[in-house]
């Protein structure tokens, strides 16, 4: 009986105590929330956004056809046709005689692995930061090759977003718009971590 | 005028709700209906200066007893098997005997004298004089129900608890 | 003033058509339902008789009646839920053996 | 004429209990941000205060879905059930006193109904339950059935100690009218200390409040929509306007529960200066009710949901001895 008392008690205390703990958070300043459209997330270093299709200093495309890319992909998100040409080489699209006549990747279905992007013989291929990709039309999650180079002129200027992504020993200093993700200080303790 | 026009409209809602309660076939539709004539008798009790019993009526009928009712039709669910046709032979004797009830009883009505008579207070009975009824001439049922109720609720818990073997 | 006679007349018609509601009806909740209408017809009469007399006692009456009421729903419903846990119906026609 | 000033009042206080639903759901909204380190609406308006609008808008313009196998008619009406009992409560609370005339008439209320009173608060709030109830047995959903079943249960439960914690204050009143109750409480005692109820029946006000928070089904007592084992409780299949109706009732109810505290346990309109300039009493009517407002907010923000079973036990085991002890006690005061 005076146990039941006793806790009764402790534990009606206990409501005020939480109470307490509402209340000062309601009055410290600290909010966590992103205000998102006009204040962007860090984001990581390498984060693999939607893909581009890169040109060489000329302007002629990398991209030579060959479907490494599609064939390595799991999803199967990617789709090439190769073809050759006997034009001269000022005519070519690439500095070869083969170029890719076809080149669609479904945004919808690609899990963003950038397998093809380790695949690619030519670096052609490489991911972009661009992470707003929402459409109103399944159509529209289709790019083609014009699309995939506009993404490539977008991002050209933005160093540290091409080719570097999968050789980082070419990487430059940080210029981005972006900061790398830093672990906030509260974070939780990695697996294992408390044990020790 | 008013209290005319007020009575003859409660007295047709309560009335048509009690029908249609009996005819209902889903017993939700029926509980609800059968609000509606308590909430009607409740208005009939405002209308005869008994304010109080007009909220007692509607905390105890339709808060606690229509809701337990509701409870209980939710927990049986009688929907499952449509109620069985009442023989014809059957529903004739129960209408006679209901319909000469109620001649008696408009008879016993209408032939005694002075039930018309206008009350000399307009104001009625007040809470004070009830409860004052309550707890001087009827002390002894009062104190009883209160018995009655302790036992219902015993028997209540008896009856609807599960045997545990 | 609506008179006396006329409060009585409708709670004589609400009676009947409680009885007719326990004399037609086979659903316990129904019949139940019936009983409870036949309550307030006589809490109509009774009341109304208190306003003539001007006397508490009619009102007095009802408060009894109200108490005597959710006792008798308490119980009957516990009847009602224990036929239907053994019998699996509320069909008063078919609840006609003493013992089971 | 009587009639006509009566009318004007209660329109007027219809359209501030309804008018002020969309702010308390705000301000719901922005203290649970605070609370959790969060914004909260900041998008529509200054300081998001026309979210509730947009969201209104929102939820009229949704599409109706109706799920089949419903009871249609009762379906319909479960929604409509449950915002009448909360829009029509505040018809007896007091938000000013006596004295305050406009125009030659007293608007201090709507109704003060003398044998009634606070009876009638208890009769509207019961036929709350109807509309969840209802509504959770019309939407041929089990989980739906469960809320409905659940919330009956608790409404019921709660309801007699919402019944049984007023009756230290309306024997210390010695009055069920909630005007004279708030008239009651005028006198300071000892000359200093606010001759409020809240001091005088601590226990009572406690209970009150919590039985009024689990009538409102109020965090902690969310049981009949606990969301994360029933989907959403009653209103599980409604869409639309007839959701937005449910909403509206819960807040509502908050805001009118708030006021009844006020009204019982916090001294009402009351307060310094009332009886030289009586339009303060709507002052301070507002000011506590607001308060109390933003402590059920507080509340919210930071306890866990009952269990069912605790639920019932806490009512019955320990709530309703208390109340008892509690009449008890203010019985022998008085009769003293």
């Amino acid at each position: 009986m005076l146990k039941d008392i006793k806790d009764a008690v402790e534990q009606s205390l206990a409501i005020f105590r939480g109470l307490g703990v509402t209340l000062r958070h309601i009055l410290r300043e600290r909010r966590v929330t992103t205000q998102y459209p006009e204040q962007r997330p860090p984001q990581a270093f390498r984060y693999r956004g939607i893909h581009q299709l890169r040109l060489d200093e000329n302007g002629k495309e990398l991209c030579v056809g060959c479907n490494l890319c599609g064939l390595v992909c799991p999803a199967e998100c990617i789709y090439v046709e190769g073809a050759e040409t006997d034009n001269p080489e000022e005519e070519r699209v690439t500095h070869y005689e083969r170029f890719a006549r076809v080149y669609i990747l479904n945004s919808a279905r690609c899990l963003y692995c950038g397998f093809c992007v380790e695949a690619c013989p030519t670096d052609a291929l490489a991911m972009t930061p661009q992470y707003e990709l929402g459409e109103y039309h399944r159509r529209d999650c289709i790019y083609d090759k014009e699309d995939l180079i506009k993404n490539y002129l977008r991002w050209k200027d933005q160093a540290g977003y091409g080719i570097e992504w999968c050789h980082p020993e070419k990487l430059p200093e940080w210029t981005g718009h972006a900061e790398p993700l830093t672990p906030p200080s509260h974070a939780a303790p990695a697996i294992g971590e408390h044990r020790q | 005028m008013t209290e005319w026009i007020l009575f003859v409209v409660l007295s047709v809602i309560a009335i048509g709700s009690a029908v249609m309660m009996l005819v209902g076939r889903n017993p939700v539709h029926c509980a609800l209906w059968l609000v509606l004539t308590f909430f009607c008798v409740a208005g009939f009790f405002l209308t005869l200066g008994a304010p109080f019993l007009a909220a007692v009526q509607i905390i105890v009928y339709t808060g606690a007893i229509m809701i337990l009712f509701l409870f209980v039709v939710m927990l049986v669910n009688p929907e499952r098997e449509g109620e069985p046709a009442v023989p014809a032979s059957h529903r004739r004797a129960g209408l006679t005997l209901a319909a000469v009830l109620l001649v008696v009883m408009v008879g016993a009505i209408t032939t005694r004298s002075g039930l018309g008579a206008i009350p000399t207070e307009p104001g009625g009975v007040t809470l004070r004089q009830v409860g004052t009824a309550l707890l001087t001439e009827w002390m002894l049922p009062f104190e009883l129900t209160s018995v009655l109720l302790l036992v219902a609720m015993i028997g209540a818990i008896v009856l609807a608890r599960r045997r545990i073997e | 003033m609506v008179p006396t006679v006329a409060y009585l007349a409708v709670s004589a018609v609400l009676f009947t058509l409680g009885v007719v509601g326990v004399l037609v009806r086979r659903n316990a909740l129904i019949i139940f339902m019936s009983i409870e209408l036949m309550l307030n017809a006589v809490n109509v009469s009774l009341v109304s008789f208190a306003r003539q007399h001007g006397h508490a006692t009619g009102q007095v009456f009802v408060l009894l009646i109200l108490a005597v009421a959710a006792a008798e729903v308490a119980v009957g419903l516990a009847i009602i839920l224990s036929v239907f846990r053994h019998r699996d119906t509320v069909d008063v026609d078919h609840v006609n053996l003493m013992k089971w | 004429m009587e009639y006509v000033v009566m009318a004007a009042k209660a329109v007027v206080v219809f359209a501030l209990v309804s008018g002020s639903m969309p702010f308390i759901v705000w301000a719901e909204r922005k203290v649970m941000a605070d609370a959790q380190a969060r914004i909260g609406p900041n998008r529509v308006g200054p300081f998001g205060i026309l979210q509730s609008f947009a969201d209104a808008l929102k939820l009229i313009f949704k599409e109706d879905v109706v799920p089949t196998g419903i009871d249609k008619r009762i379906f319909y009406l479960a929604p409509i059930l449950s915002i009448i009992p909360a829009l029509i409560t505040f018809a007896v609370v007091p938000y000013g006193g006596p004295d305050l005339k406009l125009f030659g008439y007293p608007v201090g209320y709507v109704a003060d109904l003398k044998d009634v009173g606070i009876l009638y608060v208890f009769a509207v709030t019961t036929l709350g339950v109807y509309g969840i109830v209802l509504a959770g047995w019309a939407s041929n959903n089990k989980y739906s059935l469960m809320g409905a079943l659940r919330s009956s249960a608790q409404m019921i439960s709660y309801e007699i100690l919402l019944g049984l914690s007023i009756m230290g204050v309306v024997i210390g009143s010695g009055s069920l009218s909630l005007v004279e109750i708030v008239q009651a409480q005028a006198t300071p005692y000892f000359g200093v200390i606010p001759g409020i109820w809240l001091f005088a029946q601590p226990l009572g006000f406690l209970i009150f409040l919590i039985a009024s928070l689990a009538e409102a089904n109020r965090v902690p007592f969310d049981l009949p929509e606990a969301e994360s084992e029933l989907v959403a409780g009653f209103h599980t299949e409604y869409s639309s306007f007839k959701f937005a109706m449910f909403f509206m009732a819960e807040y509502i109810n908050l805001l009118t529960l708030s006021g009844v505290i006020t009204t019982l346990f916090l001294g009402g309109w009351l307060g310094p200066g009332v009886d030289r300039f009586p339009i303060l009493g709507v002052l301070y009517f507002s000011v506590k009710t607001v308060a109390l407002v933003y402590f059920f907010i507080w509340l919210r923000a930071t306890l866990p949901r009952l269990r069912y079973d605790q639920l019932m036990r806490f009512a019955w085991k320990v709530m309703l001895p208390a109340a008892l002890i509690n009449i008890f006690i203010t019985a022998y005061w008085v009769a003293r």
